[in-house]
């Protein structure tokens, strides 16, 4: 955990190791949250660092994620660099007010007096059953909302210099992780590199489709493209990591090279993430696109518990591998 | 404040179907733990090993019509608000015969028709609709008591503080039963309550408060009789504050990491509420065995049941959403 | 109020009708929220409610949306119609576990047990510059969550008709009202008409561009429609009124006949619900599209105090009117 | 619980400035509705009239590098922290030289440089970066408190309740003021308090309050000095409740249909702290012209200066949105 050679890493020790780097580093950054310090936290992603940091610096907070949350504001505002860890991306709804009225806006309204320099980590997705009130995708939310920042990142090296930009960052950004991908690993650089914000990554180059995708659904998507590779299409595969700001140059530029869409996200479809950059897409890149942007999401309904159930309604590899091929479908008709 | 009293002791018969019930309740969690391990559950599971006299005290005080909420800890509440361990099991492992078809899991046991109103995943999350339900009770002058389970944990969330101060307000019948095991997930009392009375919370309302022995289930049936009569009375809600023990986990799985060494083996030893019963019953081993063998039978025939039932098409998925 | 004559009524008056009604003909039917009573709202619209169906149907709640949501839930399952006013939809943030854990999931996670009749009422919008806590469109949060309808009429007749709908719906409701179209009048068939959920209403036919407008721009779109038809643009212009079910068809059918569409809202366009019609409408309408879906929406930052600027931040006739020309150019490139 | 004592008396000196100053605080805020009836105001204004010495008495118990957080009725706070009436005036108006630089308006005026860190319109909702404040202060070792601002109404928002418990079992230096002038909006005591000693809500959490007459501005000061003493000396947060009363309505144009027929009649004649302090000091006629003259000379200036100010371009609007 932190320290001498790491050649590999999984995503959970990535992000322990972003956060116990900046407190090593600086003594304002701190960490709270729910079951945070003896646990580790639900995910075991602070595990160990209640005994390297102790309970100032690692504070288990009671069962009140609007005060939790809330506190973490006036803590940043005093110049600390708090992160406040929502043990369940379902409960950012308790603590809404504070995100979108307080934390959201208080630079603003104070026409730029003070700065909010706050992280809050959440996680959640499906995958493990959890059922309905344990595993939605609420990015979409907060990129709505103005003052915020918000990223998902979908792997090792990318969580770890993105949460050290969101620490670092002076705003207050919602980091969003992907409970199934606490376990994947990767070989990370040795010396943690921050990763800017507002920067997409472009997983695979292609010259077919551009599939534009987020979180689980990364994975999805380059196993897709793999697939339709042995069907002869080219598919570049775009991860925006941050979702606000969007690095739209990236995107729109892949566009205009493949001419063709796929945006993906376990999020419910419908006034998903991906509505946006649809939305960007067909209007920057109108005069390129050969077929309509494809949306890949969730199916309209909540998370059902039975696992049958719920591995159909959000989406996999096949989904993405369908739409990708209705994008390039069109060109025959 | 009103006082609540109460009242008559429990007849031996009635101890001993408590008893049955308890056992029950225990030997269906037992199995739920060892089905965890065996890897046939998905899903999060939360068990209430050491509780039982809560749920089985407070739901046999109940009378026809009274509904309960419950919480992520839920098995209990709901076998003991009658859901037939089958559909109980069968919810566990995803079955349309569930009591909620598969849709909601371990974290969503509902039982409409039974007046369980469901349990709930979100800590506190089911209070607001208690008073609700108990207000459209007042409105419309029915005699009935809506009932929340919840834990200390619950305590400290806002839902909690607003529902309160909502039923006492408005004088609604609901009894408020605050399972206090001591520990919120791995979070001990120190760390989560700047008080040692939980009391005091109810006091912030003006809302009559019990305390009791959550693990002596005479205690806890009286006591919940008692809240139940007055909130039926029209007197308004009563906050039912049950000490209890946790005495396994926070989840199925749970390697406890935090509690300290020690704890749980002495808390087994002398907080089983079931032991207690026993003790108090001065049951012979051969009843206790013949009770413990039903209960094995039952909880054995659930998971039969359950295996045997039938999966969800995986468009099932997109049924029950709107009415 | 209500019965009688009345040929013309105002926005605020026909909420007020409707509810009037529904609480006449139906016991199970009560109103909750703060100041509703005495005070009739913070916008006036349950003026003489008290009155006439006394505090135990208009019931003045503490300050505590969570609650008064929560209570309405648990209300509802249990048979009544509950109408509960959230004071402005910036506080549905305080409510959102509610909302969208609770009300919105309760049917599915109990595999259809029980309906939860429940209709939110909120309003909100710019205009009066309340700052930045009193004034955001909220709506797109509540059409990413399966389980919950959503509303957002902008004339009387059809608040007086949709409220009604909702009341009587199965399931919850959020009912989105706009501030400054309180004091609207208009003639209304004498007889409440309950007007279906999930039918968009075409405002004014035509042939050129399709506006897609909710709320205040409305009338900002017919009011740059008439500017455009100077020019000698014919506009067409709809408002879905339920974003949530969304009339898909009406929209793609018009912009299929238009070949152009312009989306209005006057909540912020990232991530507004432009988007997710832009993106139907670019999927469906693809191959009859001349150009890009124009969005117009409120600037992305939250609402400023002073008048100028909260005035150029949101969108009005000019925005709608310049979009409209803008897909039009396209033709002469 | 421990117990926060009052202490010491105020000296007549010190009385006579706090009189300047309620009274400056009274006549900017009777001129803030006479320029709203002139349609010269936008936005939703809320004036504090009848509290003034809450925010006088409190404030000026403040030591430098001590914070507070306001609400919706905030002239009174922000005036009395410091910030000059010509800035929260131009921020009325929307100046770019108010307080808030136009950006904020009168429920969202922030000094940050001299410790006000902000209004807030949403009830409660300023309430857990207080706690955050103090936590900031208590982790840095520095001998500062955070001081709240909230009326009664806010007592029943879940936001309240999660502070205060967290503020008090972290025993940050926070001071939680309420200002209890018995209405919220429109809603009385009745209708959203089922208990009659806010106090309580304190207790719930274990936390040490004070009770003291709002009106009395040598009571409030005394308190607010001992309560911030406490806090500062490391022994944890202070609930702090000021009996006071809303002489106006409660949004500037606010008919107040609502209100018992007299009953601000009867207020105004008994319960005006500015006449109550007038007449403990004897203040000659002369000596309270003077001084009115003052505060309407400083009110008037206020005025000249705001309408004096600069208008933002509309594209100001796109800046300080980010850091
Ligand atoms: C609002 C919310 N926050 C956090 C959680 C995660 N969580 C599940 S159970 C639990 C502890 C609950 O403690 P308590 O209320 O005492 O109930 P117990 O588990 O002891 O029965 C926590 C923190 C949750 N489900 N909901
Ligand atoms: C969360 C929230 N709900 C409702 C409102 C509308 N509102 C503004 S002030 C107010 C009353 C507040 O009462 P109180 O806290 O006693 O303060 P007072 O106005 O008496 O100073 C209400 C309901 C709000 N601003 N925020
Ligand atoms: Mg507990
Ligand atoms: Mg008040």
């Amino acid at each position: 955990m932190g320290g001498g050679d790491m050649p590999e890493l999984s995503y959970r020790e990535a992000v322990r190791d972003a956060l116990s780097q900046a407190m090593r580093r600086d003594g304002d950054v701190f960490i709270m949250g729910e079951d945070i310090a003896e646990m580790g936290g639900s995910m075991g992603v602070t595990q160990g660092m209640l005994d390297e940091f102790g309970p100032e610096r690692v504070r288990n907070t009671p069962i009140s994620e609007m005060a939790l949350v809330g506190t973490a504001i006036g803590a940043a505002i005093q110049g600390m660099r708090p992160v406040a860890e929502v043990m369940y991306e379902d409960f950012l709804t308790l603590a809404a007010e504070q995100i979108v009225n307080q934390a959201a806006k208080h630079r603003y309204m104070s026409g730029g007096q003070l700065k909010v320099p706050l992280t809050i980590r959440t996680q959640g997705g499906a995958g493990w059953s959890p059922g309905a009130q344990h595993a939605q995708q609420l990015e979409a939310w907060f990129v709505h909302i103005p003052g915020l920042k918000v990223l998902f990142p979908s792997t090792p090296t990318d969580v770890r210099g993105l949460l050290w930009s969101a620490i670092y960052d002076d705003n207050p950004v919602v980091f969003f992780e992907h409970r199934t991908l606490y376990g994947l690993k990767e070989d990370v650089p040795d010396e943690l590199e921050p990763i800017p914000i507002g920067k997409a990554r472009v997983h695979r180059d292609g010259e077919d489709v551009t599939v534009i995708a987020t979180g689980r659904l990364v994975h999805e998507s380059l196993a897709a493209a793999g697939q339709a590779e042995e069907d002869g299409v080219s598919v570049e595969v775009v991860d925006p990591r941050t979702l606000q700001p969007l690095d739209e140059e990236t995107i729109v530029d892949s566009v205009k090279k493949t001419n063709r869409a796929v945006v993906a996200h376990e999020a419910v479809t419908r006034m998903g993430f991906g509505a946006e950059v649809a939305a960007v897409i067909q209007h920057q890149a109108f005069d390129w696109l050969d077929a309509p942007v494809e949306r890949v999401g969730a199916k309209f309904v909540p998370l059902p518990f039975a696992p049958v159930m719920e591995e159909f309604v959000v989406p996999h590899q096949a989904e993405v591998y369908e739409a990708i091929m209705r994008t390039v479908g069109r060109n025959g008709d | 404040m009103a006082k609540v009293e109460k009242k008559g002791s429990v007849s031996e018969e009635l101890l001993r179907e408590f008893f049955r019930e308890m056992l029950l309740i225990r030997r269906f969690e037992e199995k739920v733990e060892e089905r965890f391990r065996a890897g046939e559950l998905p899903g999060f599971l939360h068990v209430a090993i050491g509780q039982e006299a809560c749920a089985v005290g407070v739901c046999r005080a109940l009378e026809e019509g009274d509904v309960i909420a419950s919480t992520h800890r839920a098995h209990g509440h709901t076998l003991a608000k009658g859901t037939h361990p089958n559909e109980v099991m069968a919810e566990l492992y995803g079955k349309l015969e569930g009591t909620s078809h598969g849709y909601g899991g371990s974290m969503h046991l509902y039982d409409v028709e039974r007046g369980n109103l469901g349990a709930n995943a979100v800590v506190g999350g089911g209070l607001p609709a208690t008073v609700g339900a108990a207000l459209a009770f007042k409105m419309r002058d029915e005699p009935r008591v809506a009932v929340a389970f919840f834990g200390d944990g619950a305590t400290n969330i806002g839902t909690f503080h607003e529902s309160l101060n909502l039923a006492q307000l408005w004088q609604v019948p609901a009894v408020f039963v605050c399972e206090n095991n001591h520990w919120a997930e791995s979070t001990p009392a120190k760390q989560q309550l700047p008080i040692e009375d939980l009391t005091e919370r109810a006091a912030a309302y003006g809302m009559p408060a019990m305390h009791v022995d959550g693990q002596e289930i005479e205690e806890v049936y009286a006591s919940a009789v008692a809240a139940l009569d007055h909130a039926r009375g029209g007197r308004g809600p009563v906050f039912l504050l049950l000490e209890t023990y946790r005495l396994t986990g926070h989840y199925v799985g749970d390697p406890q990491v935090y509690r300290p060494k020690g704890e749980l083996q002495e808390l087994r030893e002398t907080q089983d509420p079931i032991t207690k019963l026993r003790e108090k019953l001065e049951l012979s081993d051969e009843e206790f065995e013949q009770a413990d063998r039903e209960a094995h039978e039952l909880v054995e025939a659930s998971v039969e049941f359950a295996k045997a039932g039938t999966d969800p098409r995986p468009e099932d998925a997109l049924k029950n959403l709107y009415a």
